[in-house]
């Protein structure tokens, strides 16, 4: 309805092969970069900035690592957490160790080595296929983070594998209020869902996908099949381990590396899940889906309890949130496997047919 | 947004079409002249370009031989190559004569011979076979040119030459003869054949309508001036190359107002394609536009049920008021309804004038047959400035237009600058226009029935002007007859009622020199079978269908409407329909029943269905029929079938009181 | 429909000689000993009843199945046993009797999969997209628009395949194996289950993919009339054994494989 | 040497019960090829449950278990209907990532039902030493833990019986080899699932209370399922016997590396151990120890 496409028309290649090929998406990507760039610095509170804008950007980037190797190449993973803990605590001793590093560059190091260890963990799927590797990557998931405490050096001898990290600073500007680690991560976040957004749509990216809808046809085509899936092992764990470098760096500052646990992996799943497997804008929708919902949740219990006059027992809100999140997955899986990012599509494709049914 | 309306001096002398393609290329020669749909994106080519690849074909057919009075075959769907080919063999003082691309070799035969072609070029393999194959019996065919190479690779002793090669040796001939191109244009002169377009004829054989360049472009300027056309307007040529509406207004009128012109990627993709490039002026017969109404219903219905009640509330309100408000006459309409039609807007008519690609449209004409009055309604209400025009290939089309405001339902409009329309004493309305005919090609015979000696041309259609000075037309005046008791019978008006029924595809009327008048029907297999299926009636094709009695009263109450309306008419209501029955076979070009322009062949079919005609005209209930049918895949077949008769019921004549719509 | 054997297309030299091919599935013996070549050029068909080993000597020749013995050449290298990669680089593309699609892509997208092989780019091009990746992306975009318009799909380029007609989905796999440019097509009963107008489709299209490219084609199909149509020359299996080769005319005079047909008793 | 069999035994022991919550995974991924995460929250559910109906009602013990079990059996039936019905025919991996939100769903109704306080077990059987094993070969092997491994045995032995003895088990059997087929002579699928899903929660409740009895009724009982996920990469998805030697496998040697190994890493290696084992082994024989190995037809 609100798509109106009638003389856009293409003259090229290259822009048919754009990104946002219809003028009205260009208008609306346009119109929320300004939101975000200019409206939330505008009117964001601290508590919306730390408690929600940070973390749901951050989820966002793992999500989209996750999305690359379960959603685009069909690989599931439960490490998810593991791997931003490698990210986290590389980028943590890349800044602590090497003198004078920009802190960009650990970044990218510690992605790296989250890449690298990610593409080891990724090597039994040689031989390895569906939840047989999913339970492979939950050798990850426990070792990592146990290796990660055991071995104190890593998070230089703090006590509990504690790491503090330093602050963020780019050619003497700091990042040091809420505001601008808001605007750090935004920028990094954008830039990396912009290159992977490339990578899917580049001949990996339908490589990953050969791979995940028909594993013979695709080796018969020519695909590498275990070059393919060590690469999206790769890459993914690469999003991750920035994820986890953001996560530590932008939003809490200090980390336990216990706290990549298991939870988190299955809290990305469920992002990628209820977001849209295969999709970038999913990874986005999903992260923002399970980062508001207990919230709303927890204000929505407490509520409705003070107007009935009860008492919620301790722990309650966590509990129902547990049940309302396993509900939700269940029902996407069943109603609309491909997720919120599906829901929205097949919203547009209405809009763009209107009158017309779908 | 601004509009050039004045076409600038260099083409506003030009009297070629060459030397306008020369203006073009000169005043606007960045500007894009054409796009076509290739590979997925659109190509488009610059005025500059286009006077250039013109330059080269015309010097490569110049090299294989073709020259000044010669005739060139054009043949294939839309393509640049083939609009500029057509140019080129007029800038050489040749003469181009397009043949409908889906003609069976036998059909082309006849138009080959008569036009002495000796030279065609054609897009792909396909037209290269049906040549070949005539190859025999029509020997004079000197050279093929194909723009599509495909499958041709193995053609070994055919006279075939590919575009490129053609280009080749136009460029080596270029080269060779400096100068060469520009003296060929300047021998050309107004009063040259330009183009020959062949009328498929109700009866007998085609003939072939020779227009000069000054006919052509006197009525294509008339036209672009009548609704402001200027450079800016893009349209979609997707009619036959060989039908004079599309020579007109994507030759023609193009090469004299410079606008684009927009070729669709495939059969297919013409939906896609028309609501990519949003055109701006839109040219189409009925039926197309009645296709599209078609689809936009069944589309509808199987919405959800709120959105399906939207559309047809809003469709409601865009009846009630859309056409008065798109005339600028916003005082007549109330407040509450130019709201409500300013919401429909939004939700439904501008999205959906969106989808269909319409949403740019300026003017949009249809005309060549009658249009109902629903369909007409339904353009107009949604916004879009549809109107009719009235002409004949022999005439360019330039007759009488509606002029904005001025649209009625059932007039053509009114004659066009400097012509003039007189209504013979028998009733047949005959023209003098500057966009008449030269001749007929090698038929003076012809030509001289057709043009009197004072200059005015015999249309054969009987009409009359009505209070407002719009052109009205009834029928063919041949057609026009009488029944024995002395009542007029008008058979196309009475099958064009029938037609405006949606299940109604087409029908043929019996009556002249005969006690009642009785029809053929043909039902329209999409739009009943899918009020079949929402009535649980289960069938195998269109035979089986047609012979349902459900069917059979579905029809019957399209029948007696007619009559209901033909009994409002003081000379008509004795020629309500009697008897009807529904054919076994959809009446087809291929078997010959219509022309390649769908009108009906009625003299045949009456012979070919004389029993079936005799049967209408006795006490039969049903009759069995046997016909020969041609399948798709060339094979043919009989087709034997039980056919019901019905009666329908018949009013006395006077005026019938009808609840207001 | 008839095959015109015109002068214009030349068979050539001896292109794949598969010599003494024997697979067995856990003891279940699928081929034995099965020996023919194909030429360059030709349009060579596999027949022979349901489960009579067709798609696994097809699958034998491009490396999905690795025979117990028995030798592979082609194009003057011999195999003991094919890899799908390899097979693919040498120029053997496939289509499967079950189509095998990129369910989850676009028509375009699964034909730029097939292109795969050829493309250039690293990681790290392919992530910036801009400069050398995009014109490598939009030059093979063309040629796969070339395929595209070769087998009539313009209508439905940007549609996911899932959602095509099976007759069209089957033409998108014939796409998806041309754009791989190969010198020899396996087709596993490119024709299976179709209409009459589309297996004439098919059939038109095969043979003009022979003819324009002169790309080798061995398939499989069921349809007798087909077969004897389209190639030059057939190979009949019956219970994993070939059972006779020569010209459409040899083989349909053969007695057993007019017995196989008829299903006289082993 | 005899603190390595003293280790050994215990490790054995410890693995009966990884087999008993592997039982599970194993039942239900052969008769419907789910790959069911949410086993060890229906453990946790039944000893929660269990739990929960003895403090409120007092009842005696059987009483008790014979709720409890209905509990479960309905739970099953649900779970079947409502969740794998709807996705019956999709891929493997959406099933599982269904059972991993089913596995939250069911932890967090557990807990909203009955609290999140940890609770004690009492089944009357004490976590001491046999006297006669300790006495004659100073041995120290838990009574608990015996008992435990000769409830699981007769599980194991009943579940066989149940298997290859009566027609319900048959039609399982026939099921678990050929869905299509199955269903083409005449074997209610549908209703076969729900008394698979039963069975299943019967095991989870027998698990449930052992594990319940000996580490306290709590969250972390959902972790004892993540123990049993290596036990079937090494015993294979679809065997039962496999579910046994796997267990033992892996509780023996997870208890050696603890004791052995452990102080040399800084300890908590039995945290992932069984993983790291179990992935390399996966490299080795990707379909376990007693699994069928597919061949890909093309």
């Amino acid at each position: 309805m609100l798509y109106r496409e009638a003389g856009q028309f293409k003259t090229s290649y290259r822009a048919d092969q754009q990104i946002f090929p219809i003028l009205q998406d260009r208008i609306g990507m346009l119109v929320l970069g300004f939101v975000a760039l200019v409206g939330v610095p505008l009117v964001a509170s601290e508590y919306w900035l730390t408690a929600i804008l940070i973390p749901l950007l951050v989820f966002s980037l793992a999500a989209i690592g996750l999305n690359i190797l379960t959603g685009y190449a069909g690989q599931l993973s439960l490490g998810t957490a593991a791997f931003m803990a490698v990210g986290a605590v590389a980028t943590y001793n890349f800044q602590l160790r090497v003198p004078g590093i920009p802190i960009l560059v650990s970044f990218l190091l510690g992605g790296g080595t989250a890449a690298a260890v990610g593409a080891v963990f990724g090597l039994p799927s040689l031989r390895i296929k569906g939840f047989y590797l999913a339970v492979a990557t939950l050798a990850a998931q426990f070792f990592i983070p146990w290796l990660l405490v055991k071995v104190s050096w890593f998070s230089n001898d703090s006590a509990s594998g504690v790491i503090t990290t330093q602050p963020v600073e780019i050619l003497g500007f700091t990042f040091d209020t809420p505001l601008r680690k808001y605007l750090f991560a935004l920028v990094v976040v954008s830039v990396l869902a912009l290159v992977a957004k490339n990578l899917v749509r580049s001949h990996i990216g339908r490589a990953w996908m050969a791979v995940r809808d028909m594993d013979v046809a695709a080796e018969v085509i020519g695909i590498r099949i275990v070059r393919t899936k060590l690469v999206a092992f790769a890459v993914s764990s690469f999003y991750c381990g920035i994820a986890g470098a953001l996560y530590a760096f932008a939003y809490l500052g200090s980390v336990e590396t216990d706290g990549f646990n298991l939870d988190l992996s299955f809290r990305i799943l469920f992002m990628i899940i209820i977001g849209g497997v295969g999709s970038i804008l999913g990874s986005f929708l999903g992260a923002a889906f399970i980062t508001l919902l207990p919230i709303l949740l927890d204000v929505a219990l407490t509520e409705g309890a003070t107007a009935l006059g009860l008492q919620l027992p301790s722990g309650m809100t966590s509990m129902v949130q547990l049940v309302v999140f396993g509900a939700l997955i269940i029902f996407f899986l069943i109603v609309e496997p491909l997720g919120l990012a599906r829901l929205w599509q097949i919203a547009k494709e209405k809009l763009r047919l209107w009158p017309f049914p779908h | 947004m601004h509009r050039e309306t004045a076409p600038p001096a260099a083409t506003d002398a030009a009297d070629t079409f060459p030397r306008l393609l020369l203006g073009h290329a000169r005043d606007r020669a960045g500007r894009t002249a054409i796009r076509e749909k290739d590979l997925g994106i659109w190509l488009s080519w610059t005025w500059r370009e286009v006077a250039e690849e013109v330059r080269a074909i015309a010097c490569g057919l110049a090299a294989i031989g073709f020259g000044r009075g010669r005739t060139l075959a054009v043949i294939g769907d839309n393509r640049p190559r083939l609009y500029w080919t057509m140019m080129a063999a007029q800038a050489l003082g040749g003469i181009a004569v397009p043949l409908y691309q889906d003609a069976v070799a036998d059909e082309m035969l006849f138009v080959l011979e008569n036009a002495g072609i000796t030279l065609a070029v054609v897009e792909d393999q396909e037209q290269v076979d049906k040549l070949l194959e005539l190859r025999p019996r029509f020997p004079g065919l000197e050279h093929i040119v194909y723009d599509d190479p495909r499958g041709l690779r193995n053609y070994p002793d055919a006279p075939l030459l590919s575009f490129e090669d053609l280009l080749r040796r136009g460029h080596d001939h270029d080269r060779d003869h400096p100068g060469f191109f520009e003296a060929e244009v300047a021998k050309g002169h107004a009063d040259d054949i330009a183009v020959m377009l062949y009328t498929s004829g109700t009866t007998g054989n085609p003939k072939g309508v020779c227009h000069t360049h000054a006919s052509l472009i006197a009525a294509a300027r008339g036209d672009v001036e009548f609704d402001g056309f200027g450079p800016s307007d893009e349209v979609l040529s997707y009619l036959p190359m060989a039908w004079v509406g599309d020579h007109l207004f994507s030759y023609a009128q193009a090469l004299v107002a410079g606008f684009c012109v927009n070729c669709p990627e495939s059969s297919e993709t013409v939906m896609t394609d028309m609501r990519e490039i949003g055109p701006t002026y839109y040219f189409a017969p009925p039926r197309v536009f009645e296709n599209l109404l078609t689809q936009v219903m069944i589309r509808m219905d199987d919405a959800a049920p709120l959105k399906r009640r939207m559309f047809h509330y809003f469709m409601a309100v865009a009846r009630r008021c859309g056409a008065t408000l798109l005339d600028g006459r916003r005082a007549e309409v109330p407040l509450h309804d130019r709201i409500l039609y300013a919401i429909g807007r939004f939700l439904v008519y501008g999205p959906l004038c969106n989808v269909l690609g319409m949403s740019r449209i300026r003017v949009a004409y249809t005309g060549g047959a009658a249009i109902g009055p629903d369909l007409f309604d339904f353009y107009r209400s949604i916004g879009i400035n549809l109107k009719q025009l009235y002409g004949q290939t022999e005439t360019a089309v330039y007759v009488c237009k509606q002029p904005n405001g001025e649209v009625k339902l059932d007039t053509v409009g009114k004659p066009l600058p400097g012509v003039q329309v007189r209504i013979a004493d028998s009733g047949e309305v005959q023209v003098r226009t500057p966009g008449m005919l030269k001749e007929y090609y090698r038929r003076p015979d012809a030509t001289a029935e057709s043009i009197s000696p004072d200059g005015w041309f015999l249309t054969g259609d009987a009409g009359f002007f009505d209070d407002d000075g719009h052109l009205r037309i009834i029928d063919r005046a041949k057609d026009v007859g009488r029944l024995e008791d002395g009542t007029l019978f008008a058979p196309q008006y009475i099958e064009n009622k029938l037609k405006f029924f949606p299940h109604v595809k087409e029908a043929v009327a019996f009556g002249d020199h005969r006690a009642a008048c009785c029809a053929f029907v043909n039902i329209d297999l999409g739009s009943v079978g899918n009020w079949a299926e929402r009535q649980g009636i289960a069938y195998s094709g269109y035979t089986d269908l047609a012979q349902k009695d459900a069917v059979y009263a579905l029809i019957q109450e399209c029948v007696e409407k007619v009559n209901e309306d033909l009994a409002r008419e003081p000379h008509l209501a004795g020629s309500q329909i009697r008897r009807f029955l529904i054919l076994h076979k959809e009446l087809d070009a291929d078997d010959g029943e219509l022309t390649r322009t769908r009108k009906l062949r009625r003299g045949f079919i009456a012979e070919r269905y004389r029993q079936l005609v005799d049967a209408l005209y006795s006490d039969a209930t049903h009759c069995e029929v046997e016909a020969h049918v041609k399948f798709e895949d060339g094979r043919s077949g009989v087709v034997r079938a039980d056919v019901k008769i019905r009666d329908a019921r018949c009013l006395p004549a006077g005026p019938v009181h009808r609840q207001a719509a | 429909m008839t095959h015109d054997h015109n002068p214009g297309r030349r068979i050539g030299e001896t292109l794949l000689a598969v010599e003494n091919i024997s697979l067995a599935f856990g003891g279940v013996r699928a081929l034995t000993d099965i020996s023919f070549d194909v030429r360059e050029h030709e349009i060579r068909a596999i027949i022979g009843p349901n489960g009579a080993g067709k798609s696994s000597m097809l699958n034998c020749v491009n490396g999905v199945y690795r025979p117990q013995q028995g030798t592979i050449r082609f194009a003057g290298q011999t195999f003991r046993h094919m890899h799908p990669h390899k097979a693919a680089l040498m120029g053997i593309a496939r289509t499967f009797q079950n189509i095998a699609l990129f369910r989850g892509m676009s028509v375009l997208d699964n034909i730029m999969t097939g292109r795969n092989l050829k493309m250039r780019c690293g990681l790290f091009l392919q992530a910036l997209y801009v400069g050398p990746n995009r014109r490598e992306e939009l030059a093979h975009r063309e040629k796969v628009e070339h395929i595209i318009d070769f087998l009539q799909i313009e209508s439905v380029r940007k549609t996911p395949v899932g959602r095509l007609p099976y007759g069209i989905q089957k033409r998108v796999e014939l796409g998806r194996a041309l754009a791989a440019e190969p010198r020899l097509l396996l087709l596993d009963e490119p024709m299976a289950g179709m209409n009459i107008e589309e297996k004439q489709d098919m059939c038109r299209f095969i043979l003009d993919v022979n003819d324009e490219f002169g790309t080798t084609i061995v398939l499989i199909e069921h349809d007798m009339g087909v077969v004897m149509d389209i190639s030059d020359r057939v190979v009949v299996l019956d219970y994993g054994r070939k059972i006779g080769d020569g010209s459409p005319d040899e083989v349909r005079a053969n007695q057993d494989v007019i017995d196989a047909y008829l299903g006289v008793a082993h | 040497m005899q603190f390595f069999f003293e280790v050994l035994i215990g490790g054995l022991l410890a693995g009966v019960m990884y087999s008993l919550v592997a039982l599970g995974f194993v039942l239900i991924y052969k008769a419907s090829g789910v790959f069911n995460f949410a086993q060890g929250s229906m453990v946790f559910f039944a000893a929660l449950t269990y739990v929960g109906l003895q403090e409120k009602f007092g009842l005696p013990g059987w009483a008790v278990f014979g709720l409890t079990l209905a509990v479960m059996v309905v739970l099953g039936i649900a779970i079947e209907r409502v969740v794998l019905r709807p996705l019956v025919n999709q891929p493997q991996i959406t099933l599982f990532m269904a059972t991993i939100g089913l596995a939250f769903f069911i932890e967090g109704l557990a807990q909203v039902i009955w609290g999140t306080q940890v609770r004690r077990l009492d089944l009357g059987l004490q976590d001491e030493p046999i006297a006669m094993l300790m006495d004659r070969f100073n041995m120290l092997v838990s009574k608990f833990d015996v008992v435990a491994a000769v409830v699981a045995g007769l599980l194991v032995a009943v579940l066989a019986v149940f298997f290859n003895r009566t027609r319900i088990g048959r039609a399982l059997r026939a099921v678990a080899d050929d869905h299509q087929a199955a269903l083409a002579v005449g074997i209610p699928l549908k209703q076969i699932w729900a008394i698979v899903w039963s069975v299943a929660g019967f095991v989870a409740l027998v698990a449930g209370l052992m594990w319940g009895a000996r580490n306290g009724v709590q969250f972390a009982l959902t972790f004892v399922a993540l123990k049993a996920l290596p036990v079937l990469i090494l015993g294979g998805f679809e065997s039962v016997l496999g579910a046994i030697v796997g267990g033992l496998i892996i509780g023996a040697s997870e208890k050696l590396a603890e004791v052995y190994l452990g102080p040399h890493l800084g300890g908590g290696i039995e945290g992932w151990f069984a993983y790291v084992m179990a992935l390399l082994f996966l490299l080795v024989r990707p379909e376990g120890l007693f699994g069928e190995k597919h061949i890909d037809r093309v």
